[in-house]
């Protein structure tokens, strides 16, 4: 343990604390612009300095270990006006357009140039000019707004290892962007939105869709269906003062239908769906040696396109079982519109999604249009429909619960759980059992496939055969699994894994891009917890157990991969060449 | 080559400063190169071969003395030695046929430093 | 064309494959060998190292002396050290600028020219100095800059 | 009697014309005395020493007489030429005198041959450490010797190879920092070109004391006759054996490989170096952890300046002692300078450390070379600062060079005449600094540019007194805000010109006045009546038709259409076009 001194009190800390972590012990928040929990401190920005007491040097709190008997003064008059200096630089080449800014109100500098009550100023204004890059329909990229706090970078390179966004040039003039001179979406982006939700200023923000989906909702002759997914509930109520975790699926059911939409389901409905498709699948691969093992899960859009893209030739072990998102907006414009005599022309279906790559799913390949027509309209991100909200005034806190649409709203516990790392595999594994020994799981929680590790294992016995199974999410934690894989392949022998689930975001769909700002393990692990008490609450635990599903089959698809369900709820995947 | 041992050091000495007794050593760095200590050098050369006179023509590096680069330094037996100063193509002549066959000393272009590790 | 330049740069890569430290010695060595780094070539390093592309813009653009874009013939050094400036160097870049009709950082038309201004060439004492191709060329005044570069431009 | 040279130069003149009246009479002289065939009277072009008239040194007794006059002819004759004993009085004992123990072998050997190098007896200090010394009396006799860093930091040296030696790690790495980035600074190529075998010497004494087994040197792109001469001396090593395994027959092993720069000047800050190295942006890293204990791929890693490895050599042969004994209390050996600007003789110099400014300026440089006034000398390159007139007596350290506000640096020292506009100069390194600024940290990368932007505004006449406020406030969060050396040091030109020339700044802004005459925007040009020859050369070359008038009538110039190009005052051939 380490003992120093903050501002003249006492502090004892592990060795490698960081000076800006032992300030909490004695109730100091130090400011910082740069630093993120998630990453390591990258030391860009000047703001977090302190300094030793009676030395004129300063030390930058965010990265500096505190070392025993150091004597750290946090603040002086001195300390606050180099932080303001500092600032002052930083809004010389920052636009002042905050009134239109997407993230007005939600800045990390904003928010600093408030405390510093800045009013005016203080030097000459230098901004780039550097052109938007809208070339995903995920996100658009504003240079001109970048403090070059490097967090985009480091969670794009460092933590998901997809390395589209770099920093090129050097000085006044670096920037970031994507290598030679390519936008974004030609880049090796897979949108996860990761970069857009770390960054602490608008210089990488989703695509607003809100506007559209307001004319959709006015227009008399729509019929406007809503689908919320799994996470949503237990993290939207963040952007209304609630605490993470806190379970709003009937408030989220109520204020969507106050919104104006004619029906309202629940994506976790589309989940119990998938799980019926992929678990028959893996069933079929590992006891009829169907098709190669092992299976790898493909419900994450970002994940797709990373395995298209950057590891072509895994792609036969995808699942073909096309995502919830888009089972619920088929389901909704074939089953739902012919029970209910709507004509599916006319059904427009809005997902609301913890994501930014469900924009890009929308239209991935021409099985998204299995309806005959693309199957879901528009994809909103949590933060999205938050604002959607308060521009209804609508208050959110103390609306009352409803019920969801019936036939595709209701769910059981597998199908929530999918928001979180590990949930999907959790929610297979169940069925799998089930449809394999034709019993039912006596403990049904795998502790081992939950939680924020970054890659977790877990063998399990069915009939008499170990399963063996990995969970990865954060793409930067997937390439260690798939090299064990292609090392045993190389070798001929049985791939150490039989089924494999990736979620692209850290935390899984708990921690995507789309969900509400300053999310940190804290905060994943909380709105994890959030789902798993709603498993817990549930009267089904298994999909397959989810009486809708049951019906959906009987009356419409037949059984899990039967033509039909073929036809209509599975896809494929390219192998792309890398660039 | 066999790899050296202590023994081999006194032998290398011995041998390196038992070599050439008249020698001219033009100053090749960059800066030399720079004020035409190449061309320096292949007037030398030529102008060597061409008076036939048994002297080594040898590169070093630099004396430090950049305002006066080409710098040449000249040891002829019994003369003293000296270091020349911009050695134009006429100077680097002149020291062939002046300095090193007609054993004078060249007026107005020896750079005489008061420190003796340039001379020694 | 680009099948010989990719041939070389596997050969350059092959050369430094199992070195510890080879990224930015690649590079100099393609530049070397093709007076900049094309973006074909970039691709297929980063193809043979299976460092990301990424990787290697973030390097080839923060070290000036990497080029993305092919120099002209001559490549005109001025140096900008501090005893080069302080003797004039300014104006010997503003005079070749005049002359050539082309900004620093840039290619003539013709594709002959292309000046740079540089840290330091090492010759301090000759300042201001400035390099073509190598050959350094001292104790610069304005009016010698023309006469350099007749020389130049006659051979094309 | 036996053949004696007069080496003879009129050091005031500063030319050779001054001297042949001189020579005349002492050929006479040595005619009368009959001693035309036995002394050569030579001529010299420089004799390194200034200002004290007539000087000529004797040989082979190398006596120097300064301020000779042609009536103590005679005298030299009789005592000196003809008896060998010197006349006391004109005897001249040079004010100062360089040490050379970094250059004593460049100018010497030939860097291409490790035969030369061993002959002057290179490799005897890694021979005598590897079969006499452990590590740690390797250390201990560094240590001991005061050796400290000499690429800027003043570091000892010692201690760091101690901290690297006892750092946990499986393999260790040395680096030489040869990625000579200040501008107007050439020691270390000077070294790599003319003996780069005392630097591998150097390095392979690093990595003996330390237990490495690999070492890199990192030299500049723009250095390629030094990258081929140190690849050549590597190539001679390895040849020897002593690089690989088993060096001179003992246990030690170690190679060392070149690595390339690629032009980025923040790479000389050790993080941003390992960066480059290993591939990667030179950006630097925060410190702890030292390079020392997580340094290249995470190993413990030694990083020393080319000339502070070519001082190892010589402290171990001599001994700590005879190092320690040179220089002052706080700063220890010998420092090189690359020293230019205005001074009259631009190159190396090496002197003890302690020795002052003057003596180096003066003395050894010979002054100012158009005659005109001294105005400051800078040192420390981008990181350093201006040193005025008033303080050209301190002793040059580490400690004294900061306390007047600049840094030892890695030696740069440009010298400075009443032409140089200060707020130029500062313009100048602030610039340097916002091109090499590697862009990661907000103070460095946007204060530099808007100190820029002040500083421009203030020599085109653009500048108010609050841009002074503005200059401190931005220079203080720089000093105290930046992650790297680069950024803390960036200011340091601002600052300490405005300490010492704030009247300059002021003369700039509220006069709209360069006092050096550089700054164009603020020139007023004007066409001496009495002094034009009437020709138009100065018409017809400006750019903006600002002169009119015609060859009966004379020129002047219209100061409303007036560019401030200065076009006119360079071409004109009579010295008829004044700048105010």
């Amino acid at each position: 343990m380490i003992q120093a001194t903050i501002n003249q009190k006492p502090v004892t800390v592990p060795e490698g604390t960081s000076i800006l972590q032992a300030a909490r012990q004695v109730q100091v928040k130090i400011p910082t612009l740069c630093h993120h929990p998630d990453l390591p401190p990258t030391a860009a920005c000047g703001i977090c300095i302190v300094r030793i007491e009676g030395t004129k040097k300063m030390l930058r709190a965010c990265c500096t270990p505190i070392e025993n008997g150091m004597k750290i003064i946090t603040h002086d008059p001195e300390i606050v006006e180099v932080r303001r200096t500092v600032l002052e630089l930083i809004l010389s080449n920052h636009p002042n357009d905050c009134l239109k800014c997407g993230r007005n109100q939600s800045c990390e500098l904003q928010n600093l140039a408030a405390d510093f009550g800045i009013r005016e100023e203080l030097f000459t204004k230098f901004i780039g000019g550097i052109p938007k890059d809208d070339s995903t329909n995920a996100f658009v990229i504003e240079p001109d707004k970048c403090i070059h706090c490097g967090r985009c970078i480091e969670i794009c390179q460092e933590i998901q290892g997809v390395w589209a966004l770099s920093f090129l040039g050097r000085g006044f003039n670096s920037r970031f962007a994507p290598a030679a001179g390519q936008k974004v979406g030609d880049s090796p982006c897979v949108v996860c939105g990761q970069c857009a939700s770390h960054c602490p200023t608008g210089a990488i923000f989703e695509k607003d869709d809100t506007l559209k989906v307001w004319q959709e909702l006015q227009n008399p002759d729509t019929f406007c269906v809503v689908q919320i997914a799994p996470v949503v509930r237990v993290a939207i109520g963040e952007a209304f003062g609630m605490p993470p975790g806190t379970n709003a699926t009937g408030k989220l059911y109520t204020v969507l239908r106050r919104l104006g939409f004619n029906a309202v389901f629940d994506t976790s409905f589309a989940a119990d769906v998938t799980i019926n498709e992929e678990a028959t699948e893996f069933v079929e691969r590992f006891v009829n040696g169907k098709g190669p093992l092992p299976l790898i899960t493909s419900c994450c859009p970002s994940w797709v396109i990373y395995l298209e893209k950057q590891v072509p030739d895994m792609v036969d072990y995808f699942s073909s079982c096309k995502s919830p998102q888009q089972i619920s907006g088929l389901l909704t414009k074939t089953y739902y519109a012919e029970k209910m005599g709507i004509d599916p022309s006319k059904i427009v279906v809005v997902s609301i999604m913890p994501c930014t790559s469900k924009k890009t799913e929308l239209t991935r390949t021409e099985e998204m249009f299995a309806s005959g027509y693309q199957d879901v309209d528009y994809s909103l991100t949590t933060r999205e429909l938050a604002r959607m909200i308060k521009q209804t005034g609508k208050d959110f806190v103390n609306l009352p619960d409803s019920e969801p649409d019936h036939m595709l709203g209701d769910y059981t516990g597998a199908g929530v759980i999918f928001g979180t790392t590990g949930g999907v595999m959790e929610a297979a594994l169940r069925s799998a059992y089930s449809f394999i020994t034709g019993e039912k799981l006596g403990a049904l929680e795998f502790e081992d496939i939950r939680g924020l590790k970054g890659v977790k294992e877990l063998s399990v016995e069915i009939a008499g055969r170990r399963v063996n199974v990995a969970v990865a999410h954060g793409l930067g934690n997937v390439m260690s699994v798939l090299n064990r894989v292609r090392e045993a392949r190389a070798k001929g022998e049985p791939s150490p894994y039989d089924f494999i689930e990736v979620m692209a975001c850290p935390g899984g769909c708990a921690g995507g891009g789309g969900q509400p700002y300053g999310v940190t393990d804290d905060i994943r692990a909380k709105r994890a917890q959030g789902l798993y008490q709603d498993d817990r609450d549930k009267q089904f635990r298994l999909s397959h157990e989810n009486p809708y599903v049951q019906k959906l089959y009987a009356e419409f698809l037949g059984e899990p991969l039967s033509h039909k369900a073929h036809e209509l709820l599975h896809t494929h995947y390219v192998k792309r060449m890398p660039g | 080559m066999a790899a050296l041992t202590g023994n081999d050091f006194d032998a290398i000495k011995a041998k390196v400063q038992g070599g050439a007794k008249n020698w001219i050593k033009v100053g090749m760095s960059t800066c030399g190169i720079a004020a035409g200590a190449g061309k320096t050098y292949r007037v030398l050369e030529d102008e060597l071969s061409k008076q036939g006179h048994p002297v080594s023509l040898l590169t070093c590096g630099c004396l430090g003395m950049c305002y006066a680069e080409p710098l040449v330094e000249v040891c002829i037996e019994g003369l003293p030695r000296v270091v020349y100063c911009r050695v134009s193509e006429e100077c680097a002549r002149e020291i062939v046929r002046g300095h090193v066959m007609g054993r004078k000393l060249l007026q107005d272009y020896i750079l005489a430093m008061h420190y003796e590790e340039a001379f020694s | 064309m680009e099948a010989v330049s990719l041939e070389r740069a596997e050969s350059i890569v092959a050369k430094w494959k199992n070195k510890k430290g080879n990224l930015i010695m690649i590079l100099h060595d393609v530049q070397d060998a093709f007076g900049y780094i094309p973006e074909h070539v970039a691709r297929r390093i980063s193809r043979l190292l299976d460092i990301p592309l990424a990787r290697i813009y973030e390097v080839l653009t923060f070290y000036h002396y990497f080029k993305l874009n092919q120099p002209g013939k001559y490549k005109i050094a001025v140096c900008m050290g501090t005893a080069c400036y302080l003797k004039g160097s300014p104006e010997i870049l503003e005079e070749l600028k005049t002359i050539l009709h082309v900004e620093e950082g840039a290619t003539t038309s013709d594709g002959l020219f292309y000046i740079e201004c540089v840290r330091c060439l090492g010759c301090c004492g000759l300042a201001p100095v400035m390099a073509v191709n190598g050959t350094i060329y001292g104790n610069l005044k304005k009016g010698d800059v023309v006469d350099i570069i007749s020389r130049y431009s006659k051979e094309g | 009697m036996s053949e004696k040279t007069v080496l003879l130069q009129d050091t005031t003149a500063g030319s050779t014309t001054g001297t042949s009246d001189f020579f005349g009479v002492f050929k006479a002289a040595l005619r009368e005395s009959d001693l035309a065939d036995n002394v050569r009277l030579v001529r010299v072009a420089d004799m390194g020493v200034y200002n004290q008239g007539v000087v000529m040194t004797i040989l082979p007794e190398n006596i120097t007489y300064a301020n000779v006059e042609a009536h103590d002819i005679k005298r030299i004759i009789g005592v000196t030429l003809k008896h060998g004993n010197p006349v006391k009085d004109l005897l001249y004992q040079p004010k100062f005198r360089q040490m050379r123990l970094v250059l004593k072998n460049c100018g010497r050997l030939d860097p291409g041959s490790i035969d030369d190098y061993i002959a002057a007896d290179g490799y005897r200090a890694l021979l005598k450490a590897v079969e006499q010394k452990t590590p740690d009396e390797v250390i201990a006799e560094l240590k001991a010797s005061g050796l400290r860093g000499r690429g800027g930091g003043g570091y000892s040296t010692g201690l760091k190879w101690q901290f690297t030696r006892e750092a946990a790690g499986e393999l260790k790495y040395v680096i030489c920092n040869a990625d000579e980035g200040d501008p107007g600074a050439y020691m270390d190529r000077s070294v790599l070109e003319g003996n780069p075998h005392s630097v591998i010497e150097g390095m392979l004494l690093a990595g003996y004391a330390i237990g490495s087994s690999q070492g890199f040197f990192y030299i500049r792109a723009e250095y390629p006759l030094a990258i081929e001469r140190v690849q050549k001396a590597l190539d001679q090593a390895r040849e020897r054996g002593l690089l690989g395994n088993h060096i001179l027959g003992s246990d030690f092993s170690m190679d060392i490989e070149i690595r390339l720069g690629a032009g980025a000047f923040v790479c000389g800050e050790e993080t941003a170096l390992i960066a480059s190295i290993e591939g990667k942006r030179g950006t630097p890293v925060p410190r702890p952890p030292y390079p020392s204990v997580r340094g290249l791929w995470g190993m413990p890693t030694c990083i020393n300046n080319v000339e502070t490895l070519a001082n190892v050599a010589p402290i171990l042969l001599h001994g700590a002692d005879w190092f320690a004994g040179i220089g002052t209390q706080t700063s220890k050996g010998t420092k090189v300078f690359a020293l230019t600007g205005k001074v009259r003789n631009s190159g190396l110099v090496e002197v003890p450390m302690g020795t002052t400014l003057r003596e180096i300026v003066f003395d050894i440089g010979g002054g100012i070379a158009s005659g005109r006034a001294f105005k400051a000398v800078q040192t420390g390159g981008p990181s350093g600062g201006v040193i005025p007139e008033k303080y050209l007596d301190t002793p040059v350290d580490y400690d004294n060079l900061q306390k007047l506000g600049s840094i030892m640096g890695s030696g740069g020292m440009i010298v400075m005449d009443e032409c140089d506009c200060m707020v130029d100069i500062a313009k100048f390194y602030i610039k340097f600094c916002v091109d090499e600024s590697c862009g990661k940290c907000a103070p460095c990368r946007i204060g530099g540019y808007q100190i820029l932007n002040i500083l421009e505004g203030i020599t085109q006449g653009r500048g108010t007194l609050q841009d002074l406020d503005r200059l401190i406030l931005i220079a203080r969060a720089m000093k105290m805000g930046s992650l790297c050396g680069l950024g803390q040091t960036a200011a340091n030109p601002v600052i300490s010109t405005l300490a010492y020339f704030e009247d300059e700044y002021r003369e700039h802004i509220v006069n709209r006045r360069c006092p050096a005459r550089k700054c164009r925007a603020l020139l007023e040009f004007n066409i001496i009546r009495h002094l034009c020859k009437k020709c138009g050369l100065c018409a017809r070359a400006c750019p903006e038709k600002a002169i009119t008038g015609d060859r009966e009538h004379g020129y002047s110039i219209d100061t409303e259409k007036c560019i401030h190009c200065g076009v006119c005052f360079d071409v004109c051939k009579f010295s008829a076009v004044e700048r105010i």
